[in-house]
């Protein structure tokens, strides 16, 4: 029997972009992800389970401990868990609902970074169209929007500090964005 | 960049979403005749003035909705989701003078 | 006055005091023979044709705005006949034709400029369609030729041919009888033979309905200034189509965007012909005074606005940029818009319709002003007696129903 | 100093002196100079020509609206800049400025000589001639009309400078920081709104930079300027954006906005961009641009030294430039005797002010003559004498009834004119505001407007200065309100002095010349006289439309900002109508010229388009393959061994894969997870094929077409329970399939209980295919039998493979045995890692896209975009079988029941066998009945795919031939772009393997 295959990140070989005590940019941990699609009474169900309950309420995050639902659409969820046997968590999580629904795993599919610091909104903004204030986005608004030409998933986790998250393969387009956008906040 | 209001975000910038055409245009039973099948596929109203078109926010909620546009000034009236009920389309205001003139 | 070198030396002297009017203002009759709506390019050519191939004098064109202020004045200006299907070849090439002596026919400059249009592959799908066209062409007798990418640098030596670009350059599509044209010239040298052959050119002047007698048969017009009784109408209104033929109670397969252009300051001679990618979708000539003239595609809801995103004037220009890296210092001076109506098939319809003695005209899209001689000739062969010229024929309104589409989209995504 | 300079005074840093170079000649300036008034110090007049006949022109304005002071900037030789404006090019060390359309010299310039043919060279005359012979056109006269047209050059190499953009949102946007601007920004920010004021100038305060006598609040213009500014800047609710331009107005109070962030700069941080685009959705917007002065239009009004009345003003108070020393003043404007009085205070000799009024205000005239100036009224110009710069005006008073009396010639080095001031009126009206014509003052003001906007001070002609003030603080407090803050307290402002701009005169002033002979410019960049406007008239140009496009006026680098006025005048008199009847033409963005950097932005080289790799697209890079462009994809081509070029990689790869194993990275295809109790019916109604009766662990391929019964997309579904698919999509379709099957699961299968989740990117996919496949595999996959009889062909199973989870499909494109592994893809290199130890150890190798197409052509698989377009039925694609006859519905079913659909002579996909097997056709080559068709003739159809087989040792192609398949064994000729046609004889498709044996192992 071959050895177990080792997992290869897709910012392997990518350098982080990080501005003084402005910005800094780093990789989110390995993370279970999922898409939920469904009623919100489906996603009412798997929230006894899960711990947040996902939110019934447009463009918000829930999060409890270090799980998240994050409301993508109005029979979208996107959920996040600590790294482990994703199967098996789907498993669990979709008896619990009655409901029909889609719980599919997309830990492979999407990667994110975490920008954190005075001008990660200002970085943000470089290329994503949305109004970053916040106000306009308070912490803990989650949506799938646009950084230039390739789509994210943004979601606001503290006053300075954001989560982006998007598919792997567009790793080095958005890591690249990012620090191009980023060089002119070392001035 | 337009600014469209998604009945479930609220208003985003255009670029979040991709027009999908004059809305209402049911799909007829394949018992129909050719003419109905070229208007479903094909005729379309392109009406000059008020609107109903299709928008999706395909960077956002992925939802398909409807709205009501005016396609001169390009200004959105109303957003409404698939299957609710269509809301008024306004009385067209009466275009004034191109220039007006004061003395 | 006939215009030539001798009469423009001959009113030098006479302080420029006794050129004629280019055409006539006539105010409308109460009958013509025939009526086009729309001085457009291809509503003047049109009525010029009637005119001139048919015999028929008592005619008149009329117009809401003023003439040629539609998207014959609003666009790049791109003449090609390398089109993929048979019947598009026909069509465009029977243009190209014409082009060729225009200014001596009409006896108005009108700047048709054979500089050559260079269409680029930047994928192995964009080479394997450019290679079809160019043996479809080729067996039509339409010259196109494949340039390597060596040979398109020789022929646009700004172009960037680095293969380290995200879209490199494989090659290219060349036609050497494209180019472009003074698009106002256009409208205006039809306009003043049409008008010195009778033909009423009525401006300012919007049709708001279209009356029908008894047996359903067009009888006449109401515009704005007035009622003009005509038993046949051919409606060549480019982004209005639907609009007007709402007023016949015909539903189109058109839809109306806007379509953008944009030209720089004038620069120097840089750009010595036309280069199209459709990839990474972009077009761009220059013009006789020096602006670099740029297109690109449309945007994306109905609009009769005449005016478009910034992000389609991004788009377009990080395109050029990328080909051309020198100019991104040269600077933009003016962006507009016009309609454009746009066919599902991105091909014409020229055409009779449901409606006895009404005609149509439209649906030419992002890509008509190449095809505007030819367009009025076949048209005028149409609306006069009653049947589609032998290259018209297959553009009907019916195909959308049969299914017979001539799909130069599908094939090639191809505009302009 | 030079004698231009003066000793004190204005803006400039008289301690920090700057050289520069303009035409090779060294010069020095000031900080705070621009090129403009730093060449105006050194007495410099002559800066350029015009674009028709080479005049030399000189400055005429200081700001924007300059037509005639284009110059090329260089900073080095990738670093050229064209067509700039002296008057806002701001001074730095060592600048290196050039003059422009002028050979060989801006002083002696041949091409003047067109201005002696310029009788000949009216308005449109190009229309009228060139055409005989006609060759001649394309060979003789077009390119010399381009070799003198165009103003500077573009530059040669790749321009290395970084460009940026920024999406911002603010409850105000103020643009314009003049008095009125900057009120309104005070207003809005105390009012508690967000704030961005942006100029285009590289100070704040507007039109009060160049004002010393005025007095706000009892504070100087100056200390009030800094005060209001400093309090602006230290609010962080307030972004103060200086070089910033608004030039572009769009749909729902979008408004972009260009900021020159180094080019004042001698030597810019490369971390800087050049510029930085600001796309600003405000929810007010105030406009504060202004107002323009706009020029006379008298005989000769062009000589390099006559210029604007207040630019003269603003050079000496902003600058501390005179513009001249012995000054004629002519006007129709009160404006200009402040500038008069100004000058001569500062020493400059003004030897008259010539008033085309008849009875100018009485106030203004007696201020004018207290301080000891002559003011001639009723007086007009009648000419001006000099070459390369004006040394004498012809002044002549002017009669009651519009002729000439009593002329003087007025020695002079400058003439300062005004014709009056035009609101400023650009993007009130991009913002598709309606205008109002007031008939008193003759302008354009701006009526309501198209959004949330509002405009005020001098671009809505308020001309007082406390009314200005008063009007911006109450609009922004307005303004603020509306964008939903809780407004602010009334504040009135006081100010003394100010400027008296009432007064003007539109088109051209009276003048004793012979008018069909005489040069009064009205666009002088563009060289539009007077009387080219009334020719174009004469010639039944009568729309203000037309007569921009045939005489070119309005369409120089300015866009008409100084001449549109005076032409629209002279046109309407000339047609005999009101001004607002013909109307004025359009305005369109930019406002000033916009470079194409700043639209493209960083949008270039790798950040042009997002370059998508899969997890393995390092390895392949490292293992030396070429990359194809598929979509936003980058795959692998072919995997050169050393000394291989791409042929014979190709056949290696080709062969190797039939004769022992071969390995390819299929990660880039398009998965769509369809899940849900309605899955199989979702299924049945988007795809031609049934589906209900798949069964689980098998697969099935797949054919899409949309309701017009055209083939969309196709791809191996695998069933995976009873309840969910693993749809795959061709790799350029997976967006557009997902967004088809998400629009009829939303708005018209809405019955449906299905739910969609693309996972293209979850699976890394790795094909592994030929006879030695299952061999590759077998010691790497745990839990799954995949054995010949427990897995067969179109089959999939789940299990694990190097440790980590699989979906393993048996299924094959190349027609050998076959298995495509799915693992999560950050496995995917670990997992690839495995297998190609084992390819290797079988003597296998990688192959990339090409091979895979010659190996799928070899089996006569379709590639969906290659052997169809968007017009073929599945029949005519050649899977015809896949339709599931029996279903009631599904997308296409009713589009394919279409006459032209079912009719005779339709296409139909077959096989190619060359005659000469060598020989490989082109793809999209046409096939005809001879060798040597007729030109015209029809085509029966074309090559879709052509390759050299290895495996088969002779060429093979696919193609679309007219009733193709009842033409087996017929001999057809395809086009060649090198010679005649050559023949091949109509075949199956099928080249290799017929019966598919090969797969069933
Ligand atoms: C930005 C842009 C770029 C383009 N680039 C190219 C190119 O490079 N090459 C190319 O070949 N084509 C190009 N095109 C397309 C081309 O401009 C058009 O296809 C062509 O000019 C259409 O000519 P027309 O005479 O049919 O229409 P128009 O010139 O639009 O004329 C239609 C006329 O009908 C009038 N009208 C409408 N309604 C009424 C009414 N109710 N009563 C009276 N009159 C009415 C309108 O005012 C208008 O004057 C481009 C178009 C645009 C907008
Ligand atoms: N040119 C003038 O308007 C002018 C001249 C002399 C005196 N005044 C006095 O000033 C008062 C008017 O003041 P105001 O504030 O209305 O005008 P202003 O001219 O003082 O300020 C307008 C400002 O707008 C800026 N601007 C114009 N278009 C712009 C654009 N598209 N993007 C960015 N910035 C742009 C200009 O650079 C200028 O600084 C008058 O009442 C008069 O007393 C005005
Ligand atoms: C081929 C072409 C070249 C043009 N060149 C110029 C130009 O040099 N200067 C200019 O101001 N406008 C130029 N224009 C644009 C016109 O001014 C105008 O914007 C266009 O005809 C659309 O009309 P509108 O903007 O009035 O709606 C050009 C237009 C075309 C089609
Ligand atoms: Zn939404």
């Amino acid at each position: 029997m071959s050895e177990t295959a080792t997992r290869l990140s897709a910012f392997a070989g990518l350098t982080l972009p990080a501005v003084r005590n402005r910005l800094s940019v780093t990789v989110a941990p390995d993370a279970i992800r999922y898409s939920l699609r469904g009623s919100p009474a489906a996603a009412a169900a798997l929230g006894a389970v899960f711990g947040p309950v996902p939110s019934t309420t447009a463009c918000r995050a829930t999060s409890a401990g270090d799980r998240a639902a994050l409301w993508l659409g109005p029979d979208e969820w996107y959920l996040l868990a600590p790294d482990g046997d994703a199967a098996a968590l789907a498993a669990s999580l979709s008896a619990a609902i009655d409901e029909p629904h889609a719980l599919v795993d997309i830990s492979h599919r999407n990667v994110g970074l975490i920008l954190k610091g005075p001008r990660a909104a200002d970085v943000l903004n470089g290329a994503c169209p949305l109004d970053l204030s916040e106000t306009a986005f308070p912490v803990g608004m989650s949506t799938r929007t646009l950084y230039a030409k390739a789509e994210i998933i943004l979601w606001r986790t503290g006053l300075d500090t954001f989560r982006v998250e998007f598919w792997r393969s567009f790793a080095g387009y958005i890591v690249g964005l990012i620090a191009e956008n980023a060089r002119e906040h070392a001035v | 960049m337009l600014l469209v209001t998604c009945p479930y975000c609220g208003p985003r910038p255009e670029i979040e979403f991709r027009q999908a055409g004059e809305a209402h245009i049911a799909r007829p039973a394949i018992t129909c005749s050719d003419d109905e099948w070229a208007d479903f596929l094909y005729m379309r109203d392109n009406h000059k003035g008020y609107m109903r078109e299709r928008w999706r926010h395909v960077a956002g909620c992925g939802r398909f909705f409807n709205v009501v546009r005016h396609t001169v000034t390009d200004k959105f009236v109303a957003s409404y989701k698939v299957g609710e009920e269509k809301p008024a389309i306004p009385a067209e205001a009466a275009a004034g003078p191109r220039v007006e003139i004061v003395r | 006055m006939h215009f030539s070198f001798f009469s423009l030396l001959r009113q030098a002297f006479a302080k420029h005091e006794g050129w004629p009017r280019q055409w006539r203002d006539p105010e409308p009759k109460p009958a013509y023979d025939a009526v086009i709506v729309g001085a457009g390019g291809h509503g003047l050519a049109t009525a010029y044709y009637m005119a001139a191939e048919h015999g028929m004098r008592n005619i008149a064109v009329v117009e809401k705005g003023w003439l040629g202020g539609g998207n014959t004045g609003r666009n790049t200006t791109i003449i090609r006949s390398n089109y993929l299907w048979e019947e598009s070849e026909a069509l465009y090439d029977h243009a190209l034709d014409i082009w060729q002596d225009l200014s001596q026919v009409l006896n108005y400059n009108v700047m048709y400029s054979a500089r050559g249009v260079l269409m680029l592959a930047h994928t192995i799908h964009d080479v394997q369609v450019a290679k079809r066209h160019i043996h479809a062409n080729r067996l039509a007798g339409i010259e196109n030729e494949w340039l390597d990418p060596g040979q398109c640098k020789d022929f646009v030596p700004v172009l960037n041919l680095d293969p380290n670009i995200r879209y490199p350059i494989m090659g290219g599509a060349l036609q050497r009888k494209g180019g472009v044209a003074r698009h106002d010239a256009v409208a205006w040298g039809y306009a003043r033979a049409a008008s010195a052959l009778g033909v009423d050119i009525i401006q300012n002047c919007e049709v708001k309905g279209i009356r029908r007698d008894a047996s359903g048969a067009v009888c006449g017009l109401d515009t704005t200034r007035g009622m003009i009784a005509t038993k046949k109408v051919g409606v060549v209104a480019a982004g209005h189509t639907s609009v007007l033929m709402q007023m016949a109670g015909v539903r189109m397969p058109l839809e109306s965007y806007p379509l953008q252009a944009l030209v720089s300051e004038p620069l120097k001679p840089i750009f010595p012909c036309v280069v199209m990618s459709n990839t990474i979708h972009a077009y761009i000539s220059q013009s006789d005074k020096g602006d670099l003239v740029i297109g690109a595609g449309t945007d994306q809801y109905n609009s009769y606005s005449q005016t478009g995103g910034l992000h389609i004037t991004q788009h377009t220009l990080d395109a050029i940029c990328e080909l051309f890296p020198m100019f991104r210092r040269v600077r933009m001076l003016r962006n507009w818009g016009g309609i454009v109506d746009v066919t599902p098939d991105r091909s014409p319809i020229i055409a009779k319709t449901p409606v006895p003695g009404l005609f149509v005209n439209c649906g030419w899209g992002t890509g008509g002003f190449k095809a505007t001689p030819g367009s009025g000739h076949v048209f005028a062969h149409t609306v006069a007696t009653g049947e589609p010229h032998r290259i018209a024929a297959p553009f009907t309104i019916e195909r959308f129903k049969t299914g017979r589409l001539i799909d130069e989209a599908a094939a090639a995504a191809v505009a302009h | 100093m030079s004698r231009f300079r003066t000793e004190a005074g204005g803006r400039v840093k008289r301690d920090k002196v700057l050289s520069f170079t303009f035409d090779g000649v060294a010069y020095q300036g000031l900080t705070g100079d621009t090129l403009a008034s730093a060449l105006l110090a050194n007495g410099v007049h002559l800066v350029g020509r015009s674009f028709k006949y080479h005049r030399p022109r000189g400055i005429v304005t200081a700001g924007p609206e300059d037509q005639n002071a284009l110059i090329t900037l260089r900073r080095d030789a990738a670093r050229e800049t064209p067509n700039l404006r002296a008057t806002q090019v701001e001074l730095y060390q060592g600048l290196e400025a050039e003059s422009q359309n002028r050979w060989p010299s801006l002083k002696f310039d041949v091409n003047a000589i067109n201005g002696l043919a310029s009788s000949l060279f009216v308005s449109g005359f190009y229309y009228k001639t060139f055409m005989w012979p006609r060759s001649f056109w394309k060979n003789v006269y077009e390119p010399r009309i381009r070799a003198a047209a165009g103003l500077g050059k573009a530059p040669a190499k790749a321009d290395p400078d970084r460009y940026t953009s920024r999406y911002v949102h603010c409850d105000v946007l103020v643009i314009g920081a003049g008095p009125a601007g900057l009120t309104a920004a005070l207003a809005a920010k105390e009012a508690g709104a967000t704030v961005i004021l942006a100029d285009e100038g590289a100070e704040f305060g507007g039109s009060l930079l160049g004002d010393a006598v005025t007095t706000i609040e009892g504070k100087s213009t100056d200390a009030w300027m800094s005060d209001v500014v400093m309090n602006l800047a230290m609010s962080d609710k307030v972004r103060m954006l200086a070089r910033t331009t608004a030039f572009g107005y769009f749909a729902d109070n979008f408004v972009a906005l260009v900021e020159r962030v180094t080019d004042h700069l001698a030597a810019p941080s490369d971390a800087l961009p050049r510029e930085r685009l600001w796309q600003v959705r405000a929810k007010q917007v105030i406009l504060a641009t202004g107002a323009l002065e706009r020029p006379l239009v008298f005989p000769e009004n062009d000589r390099p030294g006559i210029m604007m009345a207040e630019a003269g003003r603003s050079f000496l108070n902003r600058y501390g430039v005179k513009v001249g020393l012995r000054a004629v003043v002519f006007t129709a404007t009160d404006s200009a005797y402040r500038a008069a009085i100004d000058l001569k205070q500062a020493g400059v000799d003004i030897q008259l002010i010539a008033d085309l009024r008849a009875r100018p205000p009485a106030d203004v005239v007696d201020e004018a003559l207290a301080c000891g100036l002559t003011v001639r009224a009723a007086s007009t110009l009648c000419g001006t004498q000099g070459g390369l710069r004006v040394s004498a005006a012809e002044v002549g008073e002017v009669n009651g009834d519009l002729t000439i009396g009593r002329k003087e010639v007025v020695d002079c080095d400058v003439v300062l004119m005004s014709g009056g001031w035009t609101p400023n009126i650009n993007l009130h009206s991009q913002s598709r505001g309606r205008l109002i014509y007031n008939e008193t003052t003759q302008n354009f003001l701006p009526g309501a407007p198209g959004y949330d906007n509002v405009s005020i001070g001098a671009c809505k002609g308020t001309y007082d200065l406390s009314a200005t003030m008063n009007e911006g603080y109450a609009a922004g407090e307005a303004a603020a309100r509306a964008s939903g803050r809780k407004g602010g307290m009334k504040k009135g402002f006081s100010s003394l002095g100010g400027l008296a701009m009432g007064g003007g005169h539109l088109g051209v002033v009276p003048h004793d010349r012979d008018p069909g002979r005489v040069k009064a410019f009205v666009d002088f960049q563009h060289d539009v006289t007077a009387k080219d406007i009334k020719l174009a008239t004469r010639e039944g140009f009568q729309s203000i439309e037309h007569v921009k496009r045939f005489t070119t006026t309005g369409m120089a680098t300015d866009q008409g900002k100084t001449s549109n006025m005076n032409a629209l005048a002279i046109a309407a008199k000339a047609i005999g109508k009101a001004i607002p009847e013909v109307g004025l033409t359009t305005f369109r963005l930019p406002y000033t010229p916009t470079t194409f950097g700043n639209f493209a932005g960083t949008a270039r080289g790798d950040l042009f388009d997002p370059i998508r790799k899969t997890p393995m697209h390092d390895w392949a890079a490292a293992q030396g393959a070429p990359f194809e462009n598929v979509a936003l994809w980058k795959r692998a081509w072919y995997f050169p061994k050393a000394g291989e070029d791409m042929h014979a990689a190709v056949n290696r790869e080709c062969k190797t894969v039939r004769t022992t194993v071969g390995m390819f990275d299929a990660s880039t295809l398009g998965k769509i997870e369809v899940v849900g109790p309605d899955a199989a019916e979702f299924m049945n109604r988007m795809y031609v094929n049934p589906w209900t009766k798949l069964e689980i662990g098998r697969c099935r391929y797949g054919i899409m077409c949309r309701d017009d019964g055209f083939v969309y997309d196709d791809g191996v579904v695998g069933r995976m329970a009873a309840d969910r698919f693993h749809v795959t999509t061709t790799t350029g379709g997976a967006p557009r399939v997902m967004n088809l099957m998400e629009d009829y699961l939303q708005t018209e299968f809405t019955d449906l209980k299905v739910f969609l989740t693309s996972t293209t990117e979850q699976w890394a996919v790795i094909a592994v295919q030929g006879p030695k496949a299952r061999e590759v595999l077998a010691p790497l996959v745990e839990g799954i039998d995949i054995g010949k009889d427990a897995m067969p062909h179109m089959s999939v199973r789940e299990g694990r493979i190097c440790g980590v989870p699989t979906r393993l499909f048996r299924i094959s494109f190349t027609g050998e045995l076959g298995f495509e592994v799915n693992v999560p893809a950050d496995y995917g290199q670990g997992v690839l890692d495995a297998i190609w130890r084992e390819v290797r150890e079988a003597g296998g190798c990688a192959y990339g896209t090409e091979a895979m197409h010659v190996l799928r052509a070899e089996k006569g698989y379709i590639i969906v975009g290659q052997d169809t377009d968007g017009t073929l039925t599945p029949d005519e694609a050649g899977v015809g079988w896949a339709v599931g006859k029996a279903k009631a519905d599904f997308l296409g079913k009713r589009g394919l029941m279409r006459p032209d659909l079912t009719g005779p002579s339709r296409k139909q996909l077959i096989g190619l066998l060359t005659v000469d097997p060598k020989r490989v056709p082109d793809e999209g080559a046409q096939l005809v009945a001879s060798a040597a068709p007729a030109k015209g003739s029809h085509a029966l159809g074309h090559v879709t795919s052509a390759y050299w087989s290895e495996n088969l040792g002779r060429s093979i192609a696919m193609a679309q031939l007219e009733n193709g398949r009842a033409r087996l064994g017929e001999t057809v000729y395809i086009t060649s772009l090198t010679g005649a046609a050559f023949p091949a004889v109509v075949a199956d498709p099928i080249f290799y393997d017929k019966a598919g044996a090969r797969i069933d192992v």
